[in-house]
């Protein structure tokens, strides 16, 4: 039992004006994997820091497992925590740096030592055991903060840009890994990251923070597919959510967004809005790019093309807009081709213009598309 | 675990209930922490009271008069302070000249030690250069050997200088006194400074001299605070040196000092005090070098 | 560089006088003015330094062959430890015969040689402070003012029954005290009539005897007096004996509570000791004729009465009896006066012609006291073992002995 | 040349131009009679009653209270660093006592613990009897005391700024890290910051020493030669005995304590995680 | 003129065994943008320090703008660097922070305002200009590193994973305007990045290290494309490249591919391997899949659905190895379901299975596809 309830957390730091969280109430379930994202500095570190007990809150209380911990120091609340800055000491060798928790447990040395070969393994730091951290490359150097906070158990694990010093391809072999111990042992994990992919994949809910306060929570999918406003959709996805102007219009049955000069269909719960002006949000990759003219598509010239590797990205000229749009990379286009554009009405998100809040009754982006989701 | 809480509840769902029993253990706590305080305060005070009532004696006894430090039980109070030793001693023959070279010889002592040593404590904490370690013994032999054998060989290296009897000479001693403790108070400081700090400014342009006076120095300022301050109160209270180089030209202990077991108690205290003062001022001064003023030190 | 600190800023033309008499604050002030109105010849700057300071300054400056001193003053074992440093005076002792120097202080200017090393200067002598309330305790039939060692036993004991068991003597025991010259010009001589020679024959042992059995009745607190006016003073004791310098505080604020005496005398007689303090010029010292000038003034019966008058030592010349001299300094003139023309004096000077090595014969009685007194250890045992460590330094020196001990130009002082 | 030795030099020269010649003909005199070489001077320092009590004291002074002043300091070192109010008055307090000179403290303490001094005062205002001899050589236990009282109380600000110089470098971090894998305040001390403060603990061990071997007015003031210590003995036989040569052998014992002591000290506390060193 | 010429770099840190470097030699171009990505330890952040004059190589030298520097000291090598651990000074506010290397440079105090000025802009620093450093966030942190190496003009510009603790909507922005920056003022830009996305579209060549060495140094698609072993397949690309082994069989004219019991066509220029095993390479990206059977196509069992948000990546068994392939988002399939799939026999590299060397001169793999490139 580790649920973590945060209420009306409110922190300033002394000599600041803007608070760096503000009032913050939030929920992790016991057991439930938790990823924080959110532009830098707006209050990630600070939250964990006030689950951690590294910073009291002005106001509001922090309760783990049922517990009021806000006055607790941070050594009872059985947490344990991957640093930002690392914070791996010094004066160690990388073995006693990694078994710190466990010693402070007075866990049987034997055990210590199975728990440390393990972490070490799994983040490839078994050959650096005996070194100091001043010996070490800034990846391993992350690596042993991580194992760090790994091998012990306890009942909530915050974690802070765990792996942003690391290659993909290790992040990846780790984030399996993480997956399988928590849920093993049902640690309640915060985990703030600023990749787009380990935010998907790995949380259970996604938690959009700004300016300290959370803009939108949910499971990964529904937030990356279903904004909340307009920063949020902005914010989250390589490359971020397109936002256009357009006017609605309905002609008989027909509920359209004029573009420029262009048409598009739009989806018939917008009627609501004919007559009036809306923000369209579309990500890129529900753009569908074809050669040639056809019904229900609107002209576009190609200005940028930017091949990543496993999808081309185009940034075109949309009735004087840039919009960025994705093609997989056997598309051939060039810069100052037209391509045509149509996007899926159910992939289209409405945002009002004056707020970015987003038009939930008037359209299905509430509710996603059904996925299966692993 | 595919269900997670749908929304974010802003209120925690276990209440009820268990809400007084958080209630009044968070009450608990708070006591604790209170008592907590309490207790380091009570601490502070206890350790205050032990360094500083010594120092409220020597006051209340350098201005109370002769004959109220003979009476017993000795007053604890300022109930009759008296001037008159004080005056008497403030007045007595070269008490104003030999403040003026105490002075002179400390922040001469000061500059120099830390010139001289300030460099080599830099080059004990970065370098593993051979030698390192007899050096370091090497600096610590001069300060190991009770000086007064070494005065009078001392004395005459200063008469065959033309530098005896000046305030240099003792200038000099004293800071040959101190650079012991400069250089290895300030290598202990130096250590603790990130080289990579010293890699960045050196990156960007600055020179070794100026990578070390723009960033390492000021991340070092409370050890080199710490080091200046025991210069300054060595050579401010050191008798027998400046007793054998100077003859017409004292420092303030060796023109009070020196001699003054052989006063009458009252002037003994308001020479003690008298002397006290002025490194109580310095030390003031130099007090907030010692806490670094840009936060809580970041890698 | 630095601001001159002497009050004369010996430059060109000046004396430079260093010297260990009047160091305390209030006595330099005296000097001072004395130097500045009564010595015309040349300004002097005064400085007063412990005795270790002057020791390594003097010695330095003369082996660096760089003297910038021009005039030394000190007691007679301050100076003789230089001899070989000072300027032959001779000359000037006899431009000074009319001051009357006494023989024997102008024989101790010559520092056991043949020439004047020093001229005398002042003199000054140990006497008893006693605070009036002690006499409430005296043995019937004492005087005192002219008191034997047994009487004054009796005394003390019987005051310190009668203080509460609180011992009412004092002694300077303390790192800087005195307490030596106690043993070597008191206690010895009046016991055993000599110093060195006589230092374990029985009479020794029994002046010993007598000295634990004082020991006993002794605050303890004595080890950590260097003078004993501030003990008496602060009323921690009532009787002490001291040097007359070191007692003059003492009875400044009240007079009238207080006696001044003579030591006790013992069987042999009254041992006293001659204090001497001399001036001297250190060889290729500056400013030679001027120093001799300044000599010559602090040697006028004028000036000596003068210094006796503020500061308490008393004149070397024949000087007319002083009067107004303030009421304290007037009852340790008295006493001391007493002590010289007591019936069956025995006179004991501080070691001749040792140099150097006068320190370590007083450590030899210090030594002797700490391990009867202090530790408890058997008298003679000591006193044997002690002589043997008195004999190896009188062994290096070769000198003849000095008073009370037999004089003898040709023989080596020696324990016997 | 290489850099370290260019840096160092200065001070190399200037102090062999001060003290090379001092220090030999000081260190010579130890070893030289009127006839030549000779032992007798070492002899006779052995066979001074005075000398080995004062070994004996030295020692147990230096074993008894530089622990405690180490502890004492780090204790005042660490309320600090948990800032209570009014921690900065409290700090500059904590310093004063580095300004009175071992001379000034020994006439304070002397006047403080002599049998009519303010803590007799102290006793009698409250009516508890009319003085103890604190400092009678028949109480060496008191006298201890008194004399380790003082020295706590005259040098331990030598190694609070010392060790407060050290601690500001020290970041929160590791701390902050070392509470959030569970370790207690004693464990954080243990594990984190007395490690990071190894190399200041280490200076402030090397010069307290030294400095403590050097300082004996505090104890000569308050138990005259009751408590003689090594120091003392040399400035005894200087100035009282005016016999420099047996001066410089008991000089030579110090020496020979102080060096190889902080031989000691630099090689048990060489910090092995240092390999940034160029 | 800055180009930098590294040859034969041997660097061993003392007290270590391995070569943190091990005889590297590489040329880049006066104003070339060459990214250098490579896992966590393999000697990125040494290569740096040694062209800046951090560190000195055991054997090797160093030759900036045609002078040889192995021998200079940093300041004299006109180059600026973000460090991987920031290394910006706690006792200097932001702004001094910034301004370090152009007080150094003596520039005037105007200039030096409004270069700083600029810079924080840029880097979003603008409030927190009068800030000491401990009182930022992470981020923020990173970003004074950042702003204090591009505010100084220097021929050389080292940047060491400047934006790993950034969000991803910065961190493109930033792409963009150092793009412009370091083209304005012909820097040459050596930039150690674990981020895709970040090599492909910043780099004008990418090099892959690992162990010391250099892998594969080239254009980022050459290298991406055309991987020159499985360590570079496997290591650039998320996810990595799918390696398995295949017989090799001709039947007539036609090359196939055995896989277990299926078989694909495979390129022409494989005939020469007939009858022995290779070891296939291919991207996720370059598989298609489709729902239905159809000739040339295999068929894999669906085993885990991982939606990214732009695209849907699945790992199939296909022959027994687990393989992952990608579909766009619109593609309906669950676990369990099966799946067809087809590769491009242009988009297959074959490589040795005992080297691990692509097998050239039997492939087209070394002549990649034709492509835009923005
Ligand atoms: N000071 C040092 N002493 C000993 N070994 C070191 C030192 N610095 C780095 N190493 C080792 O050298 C190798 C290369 O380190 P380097 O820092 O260049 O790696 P990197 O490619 O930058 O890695 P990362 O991506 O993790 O930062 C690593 O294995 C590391 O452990
Ligand atoms: N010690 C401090 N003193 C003052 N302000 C601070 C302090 N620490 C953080 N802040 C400010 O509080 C805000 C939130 O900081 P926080 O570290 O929580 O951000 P973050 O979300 O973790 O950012 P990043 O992704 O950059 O790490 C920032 O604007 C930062 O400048
Ligand atoms: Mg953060
Ligand atoms: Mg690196």
């Amino acid at each position: 039992m580790a649920e973590i309830v945060m209420t009306n957390l409110v922190k300033t730091y002394p000599g600041t004006k803007n608070r760096a969280t503000d009032d913050i109430s939030l929920h992790v379930d016991d057991g439930e994997f938790l990823v924080l994202v959110g532009p830098s500095g707006c209050g990630k570190t600070t939250l964990l820091r006030m689950i951690a007990g590294l910073e009291s809150p002005d106001v509001g209380s922090v309760h783990i497992g049922g517990r009021d911990v806000t006055d607790l120091p941070a050594r009872q609340r059985d947490l344990s925590m991957v640093f930002q800055s690392y914070a791996i000491f010094p004066h160690m060798r990388v073995r006693q740096n990694i078994a710190f928790g466990l010693t402070m447990r007075k866990t049987p040395k034997a055990e210590i030592e199975r728990r440390v070969a393990e972490a070490a393994e799994m983040l490839h730091l078994t050959d650096y055991l005996d070194r100091y951290p001043a010996q070490l490359s800034g990846g391993q150097r992350q690596r042993v903060a991580v194992a760090r906070a790994i091998v012990v158990d306890t009942g909530v694990l915050l974690m802070d840009e765990p792996l942003s010093n690391l290659d993909a391809l290790l992040r990846m072999q780790f984030r399996t890994e993480l997956k399988r111990i928590v849920a093993k042992l049902g640690t309640t994990t915060v985990y703030v990251t600023h990749d787009q992919a380990e935010a998907l994949s790995l949380g259970d809910r996604v938690a959009v923070m700004r300016d300290g306060r959370i803009a939108q929570i949910g499971p990964p999918l529904d937030v990356y597919d279903a904004p909340a406003d307009e920063f949020v959709g902005g914010f989250l996805g390589a490359p971020p959510m397109n936002f256009l102007p357009a006017h609605v219009d309905r002609t008989g049955d027909r509920v359209e967004l004029v573009l420029g000069d262009q048409r598009l269909p739009a989806p018939d719960t917008l009627g609501g809005h004919a007559g009036g002006t809306v923000t369209v949000g579309v990500r890129a990759e529900n753009v569908e790019v074809a050669d040639g003219e056809a019904p229900d598509r609107v002209a576009a010239r190609v200005e940028v093309v930017e091949p990543t590797g496993s999808a081309i990205l185009l940034t075109v000229d949309l009735a004087g807009r840039p919009v960025k749009v994705q093609t997989p990379p056997t598309q051939r286009v060039g810069a100052g081709d037209t391509v045509w554009l149509a996007v899926d009405p159910n992939r289209m998100h409405f945002y009002d213009p004056a707020t970015g809040a987003a038009l939930r009754p008037a359209g299905t982006a509430g509710v996603p598309a059904p996925r299966d989701a692993g | 675990m595919t269900g997670p809480a749908t929304t974010a509840t802003p209120a925690p769902a276990p209440r009820g209930e268990a809400k007084t029993a958080t209630a009044t253990t968070a009450a608990a706590r708070r006591r604790r922490a209170r008592r907590r305080t309490v207790l380091v305060q009570t601490a502070c005070i206890a350790i205050t009271l032990f360094m500083g009532v010594p120092i409220y004696l020597v006051a209340l006894a350098a201005l109370s008069s002769r004959e109220a430090l003979n009476e017993f039980p000795l007053a604890l109070l300022p109930t009759d302070p008296s001037f008159e030793t004080m005056r008497v001693f403030l007045t007595s023959t070269g008490v104003t000249g030999a403040f003026v070279n105490s002075i002179e010889v400390g922040l001469l002592s000061l500059v120099l030690s830390l010139a001289l040593g300030v460099p080599a404590g830099y080059a004990v904490a970065r370098y593993a250069f051979r030698g390192r370690e007899p050096y370091q013994l090497f600096l610590l032999m001069t300060r190991a050997l009770p000086i007064v054998v070494l005065s009078v060989p001392l004395a005459r290296v200063f008469l065959g200088t033309g530098l005896y009897d000046t305030t240099y000479a003792v200038a000099l001693l004293h800071t040959a006194l101190a650079l012991p403790t400069t250089v290895l108070i300030t290598s202990a400081i130096f250590v603790a400074v990130p080289a990579e700090h010293e890699e960045a400014a050196m990156v960007f342009g600055a020179t070794p001299a100026r990578a070390f006076t723009r960033v390492v120095l000021p991340q070092a300022l409370p050890g080199i605070a710490a080091a200046a301050i025991f210069t300054f109160v060595t050579s401010w209270n050191e008798v027998l040196g400046a007793a054998i180089l100077t003859f017409n030209r004292r420092t303030l202990p060796a023109q009070v000092l020196s001699t003054l077991s052989d006063s009458p108690l009252a002037y003994r205290f308001a020479g003690g005090f008298a002397l006290v003062v002025p490194a109580l001022v310095f030390i003031a001064f130099m007090r907030r070098y010692l806490l670094n003023m840009w936060g809580t030190t970041i890698r | 560089g630095g601001s001159s600190t002497s009050g004369a800023d010996g430059g060109e033309g000046a004396v430079n006088f260093l010297s260990t008499q009047f160091t305390p604050v209030e006595e330099r002030q005296r000097f001072e003015t004395i130097l500045s109105e009564r010595v015309k010849a040349a300004p002097v700057a005064y400085n007063p330094v412990a005795p270790g300071v002057f020791a390594s300054t003097l010695t330095s400056q003369a082996d660096a062959g760089n003297m910038q001193i021009s005039l030394v003053g000190g007691v007679h074992g301050d100076l003789a430890p230089h001899a070989q440093r000072f300027e032959n005076l001779d000359d000037l002792a006899s431009k000074l015969t009319d001051r009357r120097f006494p023989d024997e202080i102008a024989e101790l200017g010559r520092l056991g040689g043949a020439g004047t090393m020093y001229i005398p200067w002042m003199q000054a002598s140990y006497v008893l402070a006693v605070h009036k309330r002690a006499l409430e305790w005296l043995p019937a039939g004492a005087d005192v003012q002219n008191l034997t060692y047994d009487q004054f036993l009796t005394w003390m004991r019987d005051a310190q029954r009668g203080n509460g068991g609180k011992p009412v003597l004092g002694l300077p025991c303390g790192p800087k005290g005195l307490v030596h010259r106690f043993f070597q010009g008191y206690l010895l001589p009046s016991y055993t009539g000599g110093q060195i020679t006589t230092f374990r024959n029985p009479d020794a042992v029994t002046a010993w005897q007598y000295m634990k059995e004082l020991w006993a009745l002794t605050a303890p607190a004595s080890t950590n007096f260097d003078n004993m006016q501030e003990p008496l003073a602060r009323g921690e004791v009532l009787v002490a004996w001291d040097h007359v310098a070191r007692l003059v505080n003492a009875p400044a604020a009240s007079p009238g509570d207080w006696v001044m005496a003579p030591a006790p005398r013992g069987p042999k007689g009254l041992g006293y000791m001659l204090i001497v303090a001399g001036l001297a010029i250190p060889r290729g010292a500056p400013e030679l004729d001027l120093a001799k000038s300044v000599i010559e003034a602090l040697t006028t019966p004028d000036v000596q009465t003068e210094v006796l008058r503020r500061n308490a030592f008393f004149p070397v010349v024949d000087a007319p009896p002083a009067t107004d001299l303030p009421p304290a300094i007037a009852l340790e003139a008295e006493a001391v006066r007493r002590q010289q023309d007591a019936d069956g004096t025995i006179v004991a000077l501080p070691p001749v012609g040792i140099g150097a090595r006068d320190g370590e014969v007083s450590q030899v009685f210090l030594n002797t006291f700490k391990e009867i007194c202090l530790d408890g250890r058997g008298v003679q045992q000591v006193l044997d073992a002690q002589a043997t460590q008195l004999n190896t330094i009188l062994d290096e020196v070769k000198v003849p002995c000095w008073r009370p001990d037999p004089v003898g130009a040709e023989q080596t002082c020696r324990v016997a | 040349m290489p850099v370290p030795v260019l840096l160092i030099a200065p001070s190399v020269v200037f102090l062999a131009a001060l003290f090379l010649w001092p220090v030999i003909v000081g260190v010579s005199q130890a070893f030289t009679g009127t006839d030549g070489v000779t032992l007798a001077h070492l002899r006779r320092m052995l066979d001074d009653p005075y000398f080995w009590p004062a070994v004996r004291n030295t020692a147990l002074l230096i074993v008894v209270l530089i622990p405690l002043q180490f502890a004492f300091a780090l204790a005042m070192a660490l309320l600090l660093r948990s800032r209570p109010r009014l921690s900065s008055f409290y700090f500059y307090v904590w310093c004063v006592p580095l300004a009175v000179s071992d001379l000034a403290a020994g006439l304070i303490w002397l006047s403080i613990l002599t049998d009519r001094g303010y803590l007799n005062s102290v006793l009698a205002h409250l009516g508890l009897g009319d003085g103890f001899a604190w400092l009678s050589y028949q109480n060496p236990t008191t006298m201890f005391i008194a004399v380790l009282l003082a020295e706590l109380w005259r040098a331990t600000s030598l190694v609070l700024v010392i060790v407060v110089a050290g601690l500001q470098n020290i970041p929160r971090d590791y701390d902050e890290a070392a509470a959030v894998f569970g370790a207690g305040y004693w464990q954080r001390l243990r594990h984190v910051i007395l490690p990071q403060l190894r190399p200041s603990l280490q200076v402030a061990l090397i010069l307290r020493t030294i400095l403590g071997l050097q300082t004996f007015a505090v104890a000569q003031a308050l138990t005259g030669r009751n408590f003689p210590l090594l120091v003392g003995e040399t400035y005894q036989w200087y100035v009282g005995l005016q016999n420099e040569r047996v001066a410089a052998a008991i000089a030579l014992v110090i020496l020979a304590v102080s060096i190889g002591t902080a031989m000691v000290y630099l090689r048990v506390l060489r910090d092995p995680s240092i390999q940034g060193r160029r």
